[in-house]
């Protein structure tokens, strides 16, 4: 990787963890950056909340299990983590058995904090 | 008779479409993304009870999801009762 | 009974197309037969021979080879839809010119008639998408 | 093609016309069946009512144009088509205008005519 | 400011979700199946105008889908269009 | 300015990444500079040589292959995401025992480090998806 400055970024990841390969690839995207020493913060918005519904067991199926990969996140010091609060209350979730400490926000607030990064990533 | 099978969320137009099908008689089967609909306490558990429908969930599939407080309208099955319920209903449709 | 079925899913994206497999695999089992499986679309991708899976995961085309080895049936891909993502048997590769086939042995290139044969012959026709 | 019982087919059509291949299949899948002498009826349901918008043109995107494919199908004597009225009144389309004359069907007719095939195919 | 691309039709997720965020001084392109949102009489076309964002259509999306009546707040857009509106708003966000 | 593309959309579904390479044209010949195309996920997809397109369509390959060769730009897919899709170059093909390589030459397996040094680079990072 070349040197170049600093960016801030953030991942707005929006879809469920199984249904198609974006949420495994945000997530080896966010452990990228942290690989190579650029800080990300990731907002779970829509469906993306059901990345983080708990007790998740994809192994019979053949395929890794995302919650407990994202549980690694804080490892690499990935510590801003916003959800839609919204979105987790219309799928009746307990935020507070997810694999992630996060912070939940209104519509309002997810714009605030979006319009705060240099780069925003849609997965 | 119809048996249908949803493979989407709840937030996705084939769940409306699905539902707006579904009938007294038939029998839905979440897999996939649809097992969130069975989510207790969710407008869309609601709805899929309204539609007066027998409901299934593939196991696997909501053990993948973590989808483990069910409404109380929703049966397990595994792969051996999805094929009996094919077996029954003469015609599938699926929603994806 | 006779069963068909119709499989429209990425084997890349959800795991519609390991599940459809097991389906099959299952129907087997209960005794009934599987007249064909066919891969349309997206589907096609399940023949992909050169897919390599992540550690821990399993390859989309096991499940559906074991199903050919094991009860002999017929696994048929669109043949528009296999051209249009590169899938190749040997003679689609030798036709355009490619180095080699990129289908798995245990699929079959074939029309759209074998999908109308396939639910014209069936008590059953089962789709799997998403 | 083996000779076999005709069964009564209906293809059930739910998605837009370039957003994913799914309505170039079910076309193709449509035109083989009455190219093997096998009947079957169309059913364009929620999104799928797009795909009988009047003056499509996606060859300047380089792909080929549904809407004017969907015009031959009586060509090939398919001409049991049905449309989710709902879906088409929320997308304000004039159906008279459509490159195929289609039934205008409510919820519960659409329930009543799947009833009535050996077979439905989802697209 | 932020420069919203929306590339899903007006029944997914994806458009109930950009709506959502979407506010005043922000600029939405619709592109793909997101060209649907524009039709002119539609509940999904008055939404996005009370968003208050600039609205957007790519003219060769819209000619493809066969979408011509468009609602009087959207303005047409080549790729020329879009490039010029990257380079005058920071960010963008894709929608899908 | 400097721009990179993140590409996530699979090139036989929708027009999203022919309208990116379109897009990636335009953008250069209003006198930006692109530092880096990024495919992902079923984006990697977009460099399959054995894509054989039905008559009257574009491939998708063309319009990337075309930007790389006029103005020398970088496209570079995931490597993860490439075997998973079975698009391998000459060395993977060789490492994982297959006949050939699948992706067009126009394309270099990276790892995803490349998409942060772009993000990092870049005064616009444009995501196309769906």
């Amino acid at each position: 990787m070349t040197a170049a400055t600093k960016k801030t970024v953030l991942l707005v990841l929006r879809h469920s963890p199984y249904g198609s390969g974006l949420a495994k690839a945000a997530l080896d995207a966010a452990l990228a950056s942290a690989a190579f020493d650029q800080s990300v913060d990731l907002l779970f918005m829509g469906d993306a909340v059901l990345q983080l519904q708990p007790d998740q067991d994809s192994h019979p199926l053949g395929m890794k299990t995302i919650g407990r990969q994202l549980a690694s996140l804080p490892l690499y010091d990935i510590n801003h983590v916003y959800v839609d609060a919204q979105a987790a209350a219309r799928y009746n979730m307990d935020l507070s058995k997810a694999p992630l400490q996060t912070r939940p926000l209104g519509g309002h607030d997810m714009h605030q904090l979006m319009v705060g990064y240099d780069h925003l990533l849609g997965f | 008779m119809i048996l249908h099978t949803l493979n989407a969320s709840p937030s996705s137009a084939a769940f409306t479409d699905c539902v707006s099908i579904m009938a007294k008689g038939d029998a839905l089967v979440l897999m996939g993304d649809g097992v969130y609909a069975a989510l207790a306490g969710t407008k869309a558990s609601k709805t899929l009870q309204q539609t007066d429908a027998s409901l299934y969930i593939m196991t696997a599939d909501a053990l993948a999801a973590g989808v483990t407080n069910l409404a109380a309208a929703v049966s397990r099955i595994d792969m051996e009762g999805l094929v009996t319920l094919t077996e029954t209903f003469p015609r599938q449709q699926a929603w994806y | 009974m006779i069963y068909s079925l119709l499989v429209l899913s990425s084997p890349f994206s959800g795991h519609s197309s390991r599940r459809a497999a097991q389906f099959a695999h299952c129907v087997t089992a209960r005794g009934h037969t599987i007249h064909r499986v066919f891969f349309l679309d997206a589907g096609t991708l399940a023949s992909a021979a050169n897919s390599v899976s992540a550690q821990d995961e399993e390859s989309p085309v096991t499940g559906w080879a074991e199903l050919a080895d094991q009860h002999g049936i017929e696994l048929a891909i669109c043949i528009t839809s296999a051209l249009k993502h590169g899938m190749l048997d040997q003679v689609e590769a030798d036709r355009h010119e490619r180095a080699s086939p990129t289908i798995d042995a245990a699929f079959t290139v074939s029309g759209l008639g074998q999908l109308v044969d396939a639910y014209a012959s069936s008590d059953r026709l089962i789709t799997f998408g998403g």
